[in-house]
């Protein structure tokens, strides 16, 4: 499991470096929210799911779409806006989605998931599936309204849905507590009837277990549950670089978490072969991805008004 | 419905409706349509707030819980943003959600999911998921609905790709149009208007779909062509009787899908009559009717002279005392009026005096 | 003070009877939503308020208004379509207001006015001001985002509001457990950070007291609190009848509260003589209400276009 | 402006705007058109989301929080509903608050209360109450923003009569619209577009207002009358440099307000010109492009023959990928080439080579 989880952590955190390095060569015309520092609550709490359970996520997403399963090819050439790439070039960094995997999708607007994540559970439940679905969201997205009416519904049908929110403390540039006038987000959770607790998101163990323990009660038919987890962001909300030069935080918030950073733990913890051994194969994964999405074509213009509706498109777009 | 008045003429009608024994309302009409929807397929469902309640939004869920119990049925919480994102959801998985609203005014709590989320979703996720979802919502009039309670929005629905729009003005439509939107494989807002709950039509009693791509020309005529649009097809096609008093043809349609929208009917009858009224239930500034007459002039341009104008909501708020209530809106008298001086290139000055047979439905509350 | 409550009470559950009775006469081309039961929760809020402190209501607002000093003659003609209503008839039932007795408005929406009051309250601290604002709506409109997103900034802002809940177990047809996965308004409101308790909305001393205690803390800059008020409509949702023949409820549940009716509670702790020099009053004052309406014009066709925007307003409209 | 080849012609230009010598950029427009307003007027406010953040909305907002203190300068909670229903609820008091939002699309979370209350209130209160709110917002464009922060929602707003829309073009009309709209009594919805930022102009120091009902005509021309909305006024602009190339002058004009919108000035250049083309940086359907030629249509039937045109984001939903984003979007060569075809009556072919000098901005991001 140790190598397992490694392996999920490195191979993301490396794609987002690289993401991040040929991002000054502006071929990838798309912002990019880097999980960077983020990655452990993507892998600990995907990595108790099973392919069949269901993920939505923000945009964000890199991390989340990686430890869901969702193919790597598919995601760098989305980012160079190729035909090839997860949505055909047509929704970039944001709005990541891979149906095979149980990557049910992305959005730029914040919070706007939430509601989509109940809704997919409530269709799992009718279906008396015993899938699950995990809904991953900001801090921030608990400041919309649609977060606590999603909550509401979620607990009247006993919903097969695990909430995680994702508290980096930040909101862009804005600190929680500058936008919350009780930063308390379990006990809102719990104020609206479901279980909730805060987990350490550098922690891949700790978010690993508690999501399997949690997930029994969840597919049981024991209703939702909401984990917290703390996390934090070491680049700047949006690109490729860094934002301890704004101001609004101090780089010494950040070093705690570099020094707890699991991407190194977890290297530390593994025999030096089969450390090196991972981080070959996944190295080369990714460059065989960025090649993968370089070589590929971009879209053909007549793409531009195909997958409006399902059915001839150009002909209803036209009228 | 053609007048024995009317001119002969070659086009035909594209009104081949099936001649049905049956006479229901519009609002067992819904009904119907959802009943049979939701026996042919599992995966249909039917939620919003009070669709499971003793009114059962006007009758038009009525006897659904019973059949396909409280899974299927249900009502929800006063959450309409969030209940738009789980239907979306559910759509999502397979489902084939149909979410009804008792005022259209309330859509606009959900606009984020409606229009950023449920309309992009298929193109911006590369054609890899759709949104089969269902949006039920219902234009109130008259009676003191007031500022919040009145209003027809389907304008900004039209204004976006990836949704599409229908506002049946018959019984017949009502049933054929909200299972093609059940059977959709994309999101489409399905405009009702209260006072054509009311409306009474042959139905046929199998299942049946209207679907988009074809307008009703509704009454045949050489010298003006009316556009009625929902609850407006209704007083243009009184206005047509009054016009005939006169001597005037109207050819009347119902676009009945509004986006997509048909306007080669429109344009044709246009290019023969020369001229157009539009008439909506809605505010005329960016709504259907800018776009109708933009599209018909756009596409006769050069081909023949044209006479146009749009009737709709006065480009006010809407007021609840009858005073004023009653000049907020086209009615067939002042529709009749506009069509003439339409084609008498000028104003006449003529109203039609009231006939009894053709009043207005007066709706009468409570709600 | 015994006197006042009966007063203001027994004020309002007349009028309402006779809007009731007026209404088959179909002169009150208007949706009515009745107070009938719930009076108490308005008169013991608003008895505690200051004439320069603001109330924002809802559609279902009769009491509200008449219990914070709004026009009475102004009121019926309103329910009226007149000229003189307190809005020229354009609002009608729904959309009372009052700027002179502090009655700043209610929506046929629901949840709307929760955050227009928290903006009130806003600008009033901006001022230095020692006014509050209160905040009257349903148990169904705590459902909304707008509820939590409201009551986030309240206390984020530390504002002078006064949240009251009018938890009459219903919205329309709807129980509140059928509608809140956790039927517990007060939780909510706490884990927002707003100090919360309940209260027995036919108990009109104790609201008064409590708010008055109360609002000691949020005039002196304590922040927002939060009433939960239990109360049951009487009549039907919308209209003047009664619904219990829905089957949606049943008449015994209403029983209870007809008997703890403070109306007719406080009428039999007063003196005959005091109680029927009052009911004379209030009799005169809402026959000449009446009066007002019937005898008032209705506005002239000119008054459809004016009112749009604040300056010639026919001019712009034209456009 | 004005070509030298430019046609003798009578009618005044009514560009009228005094000469200053400063120039200024957009963002810092807009800046100080706030500035000035809130030393003015003790009762302004600005607030939004990270308005108080080190970016300060593209620095739009910089500098303010400094000299007006943080209660009449602050960053929000993510709620967009409840903000937006706060600022009414100040407004109602009497304060002038400007909420801004970094993206237009955000403002469907905002449609309730702005439609529902804030454009409604002064009319169904009787006139007891005025929102003097403006809503700051911006559009998206390129460089990958995609479905969700690319979109231009005027359109929907101007449907809705008890609010005004605006959408200055200039660093000179940010400044005297945005003042303008702060001082207006009325809720006002005030469009910026991303690139526009980077425009720079001449823009006097002291305040001034730019008020409704003027429309600009920025260049003067005698075959073809070119609308150009937003950002696109900057495209026409270099259309009309392409159509000189070709010995076509085009008259452009930048209606500035949308809502009201000065139909006159439009409509006065068309019936010179004949050929209407109008640009948006929106969607056509039901947008203010489709008000535009319908308006156009009504006013001159009969007077005179028209050409007429629309274009706009392409009918789908915006793409990232800068092989799609280009084609979504009209641009100053497909204007010019269009503008040619209406002049000519019928498709040409023509699309002009790509003069470096008239070469679009590119945003480079990130965002
Ligand atoms: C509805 C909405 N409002 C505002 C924005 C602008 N915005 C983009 S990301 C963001 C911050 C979100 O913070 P959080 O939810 O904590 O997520 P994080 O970026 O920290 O992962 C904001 C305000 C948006 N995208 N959507
Ligand atoms: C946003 C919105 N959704 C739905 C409705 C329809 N509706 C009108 S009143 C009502 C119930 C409100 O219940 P509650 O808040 O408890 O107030 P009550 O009527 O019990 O006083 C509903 C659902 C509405 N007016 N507004
Ligand atoms: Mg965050
Ligand atoms: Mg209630």
């Amino acid at each position: 499991m140790r190598a397992r989880l490694f392996r999920a952590l490195y191979r993301i955190r490396r794609l987002e470096e690289e993401v991040a390095r040929v991002y000054a060569s502006d071929r990838i015309k798309s912002p990019v929210h880097l999980s960077i520092g983020q990655e452990a609550v993507s892998v600990g709490v995907c990595t108790a799911l099973r392919p069949d359970d269901i993920v939505f996520g923000t945009y964000r997403g890199h991390a989340l779409y990686l430890a869901k399963g969702g193919d790597l090819n598919a995601m760098v050439a989305e980012l160079f806006g190729k035909a090839t790439g997860c949505t055909m070039g047509k929704g970039g960094s944001m709005h990541l989605i891979d149906p095979e995997a149980g990557v049910m999708g992305m959005s730029a607007v914040v919070g706007t998931t939430i509601a989509n994540a109940a809704g997919y559970a409530y269709a799992l439940k009718l279906r008396r599936s015993d899938s699950v679905v995990v809904s991953f969201f900001g801090d921030g997205a608990t400041e919309e309204g649609v977060f606590t009416e999603t909550l509401n519904f979620a607990v009247l049908k006993h919903l097969p849905v695990l909430f995680v929110c994702e508290n980096n403390g930040y909101a862009i540039h804005t600190h929680q507590t500058r936008r919350q006038g009780r930063a308390d987000i379990c006990a809102k959770a719990e104020a609206f009837g479901i279980p909730a607790e805060r987990l350490d998101g550098n922690d891949v163990f700790g978010l690993l277990t508690r999501t399997q323990e949690v997930l029994k009660s969840v597919r049981a038919g024991g209703g939702p549950w909401f984990l917290e987890v703390s996390t934090y962001r070491w680049r700047e909300h949006v690109g490729p670089g860094r934002d301890f030069q704004l101001g609004f935080r101090a780089e010494a918030e950040c070093e705690p978490w570099i020094a707890a950073d699991p991407v190194t733990r977890l290297a530390s913890e593994l025999s030096v072969g089969e450390r090196a051994a991972i981080e070959a194969e996944v190295e080369e994964e990714i460059a065989a991805a960025f090649a993968f999405a370089e070589a590929s074509p971009f879209p053909a213009p007549g793409e531009l008004m195909t997958d409006i509706f399902q059915e001839e498109p150009d002909a209803l777009a036209a009228r | 419905m053609p007048s024995p008045l009317v001119k002969a003429r070659s086009t035909p009608v594209r009104d081949a409706r099936p001649v049905a024994e049956r006479t229901l309302s519009y609002v067992d009409a819904v009904r119907e349509a959802a009943d049979q929807e939701m026996s042919r397929d599992p995966a249909v469902l039917v939620f919003g707030l009070d669709v499971d309640d003793p009114k059962a939004i006007q009758g038009t869920t009525r006897g659904l819980l019973e059949k396909y119990g409280p899974e299927r049925v249900f009502g929800t919480p006063l959450s309409e943003d969030a209940m738009t994102g789980a239907a979306i959801g559910m759509a999502l998985a397979g489902l084939r959600p149909v979410h009804v609203h008792i005022r259209m005014d309330f859509l606009l709590l959900a606009m984020n999911q409606l229009v950023n989320v449920a309309a992009k979703s298929r193109y911006m996720y590369g054609g890899r998921v759709h949104v089969p979802l269902v949006v039920r919502s219902m234009i109130g009039k008259s009676w003191g609905q007031g500022a919040q309670h009145s209003q027809g929005l389907h304008g900004m629905f039209m204004h976006v790709p990836g949704i599409k729009v229908v506002a049946p003005s018959t019984p017949y439509d009502a049933k054929g149009c909200l299972a093609a939107a059940v059977r959709d494989n994309n999101p489409v807002l399905y405009v009702e208007h209260r006072l054509l709950h009311f409306q009474k039509g042959p139905v046929p009693e199998s299942a049946y779909t209207v679907e988009p791509g074809t307008a009703r020309i509704t009454a045949v005529g050489e010298d003006v062509t009316i556009v009625g649009i929902s609850y407006m097809q209704v007083e243009c096609l009184r206005a047509a009787k009054y016009l005939e008093d006169v001597g005037i043809q109207a050819e009347v349609i119902d676009p009945i899908w509004l986006s997509p929208l048909d306007v080669d009917t429109i344009a044709n009858s246009v290019e023969r009559t020369g001229r157009l009224l539009v008439v909506d239930t809605a505010w005329t500034n960016c709504g259907a009717a800018a776009e109708i007459v933009a599209r018909v002039a756009e596409r006769l341009q050069g081909v023949r002279d044209l006479r146009l104008k749009r009737m709709g909501f006065a480009p006010t708020t809407c007021p609840t005392t009858p005073a004023l209530e009653d000049l907020f809106y086209p009615t067939a008298r002042t529709i009749a009026s506009a069509a003439r001086d339409l084609v008498e290139d000028g104003p006449t000055g003529w109203v039609p005096v009231e006939r009894p047979d053709l009043q207005s439905i007066e709706f009468k509350g409570p709600f």
